[in-house]
């Protein structure tokens, strides 16, 4: 069990009600993705979502370390 | 120095283009985003960009690099804006300069795609009816 | 109002720019050639653009007629500089708006295209040996 | 015999030693530049060189009418 900060963007903080929210998690990202899906009902499919852990794009196979501040990436509309 | 920069506020886009100057460059191809008065057939009253900042950057200097790396081109810059934005303001500047216009061209365009596709940023779009919402495209982008 | 212009001396492209804004157009595409110190493999100090002003004015008008009527811009402009230029200098200028990026990129290198063929301007290029030549190239025009 | 102003630019103007020229001449304009060319030692053939008139674009075969002010197009090198 790991202590995580997990950053919303988007339509996913809108969803979530806040902007950064702190979790216990154990698992992988995509797991991590699913659960807080379950919890805040984020439209986006996994498959849609990109992950970022310490400022750089991850796997969502990746686990994140105790501390690690992940942000899920809906997709970008910019330019 | 950085090559590409989160903007929160409106920029000037002289500066940008000096910089790029360079006596070996006979070609210069620029590319700016300006807020619509539509999209989708929608009418838009302004928007909103939010980026992830750490990462927009980093992922932007990326896609700068690549182009240096991929086409013959002297030097590349860009910006992209977050914030509040009304009709007709900048959201985006793609600077490139080259020895030859063929590059220029080719890699200002890839920069503003690959921007447009990989950049952590979120356009929230007001529309005159007096909704809003977060656009998330589904690729490929045509826009 | 004329949307081609040649120009004796340095101009500015800011309002050159402004103009070309509408609350319709949410791209932007541009070209600058800038004078370089070489071209086909010899060092230039730099150049004299001379033109048959009337007709090149005529010419330059009829490209911007028929960008207009190919692509779905908005509007579009363009600047050639005549007289002395040196490294560095801005010789021509394109300008284009349009609603989405394709065609703004598309008529922009379409244009420059055109003026380069088309338009009675000529070079004189000064080498740092101390000669200098007109240029008369033959087409295609590749560079 | 009409009575036709030539204008020369760039290359020609230089082995023509002369911005403008008035000559008189009978026949198209491309019986004009062959003349011109041979008078002038012109290095560009005719058909590398493209002819106006009035401020236009013309056909080498338009014949100029009395006062007409043609011009001899080289290759151009804007951009």
């Amino acid at each position: 069990m790991v202590r995580v900060t997990v950053l919303y963007f988007a339509s996913l903080r809108d969803a979530a009600g806040c902007d950064s929210q702190a979790i216990d998690h154990e698992g992988d990202l995509a797991a991590l993705y699913l659960r807080l899906q379950a919890q805040h009902g984020f439209a986006l499919p996994i498959e849609r979502v990109r992950v970022a852990m310490a400022g750089a794009f991850a796997d969502w196979r990746d686990r994140p370390r105790d501390g690690a501040e992940v942000a899920f990436i809906p997709p970008v509309s910019g330019g | 120095m950085a090559r590409f920069a989160i903007a929160d506020d409106a920029f000037d886009i002289a500066p940008l283009r000096a910089g790029l100057l360079r006596a070996e460059a006979g070609a210069y191809a620029s590319f700016e985003g300006w807020v619509r008065n539509h999209n989708d057939g929608r009418a838009a009253t302004g928007l909103r960009y939010e980026s992830y900042r750490v990462l927009a950057e980093a992922e932007g200097e990326r896609i700068l690099d690549e182009a240096l790396a991929t086409f013959a081109i002297a030097d590349a810059a860009c910006v992209h804006r977050t914030g509040e934005l009304a009709i007709g303001d900048l959201a985006v500047w793609v600077g490139v300069s080259a020895a030859h216009r063929d590059a220029a061209f080719a890699a200002c365009r890839w920069i503003i795609d690959e921007v447009k596709s990989r950049v952590p940023i979120w356009k929230h779009e007001r529309y005159v009816e007096g909704d809003a919402q977060w656009l998330h495209p589904r690729p490929p982008d045509s826009q």
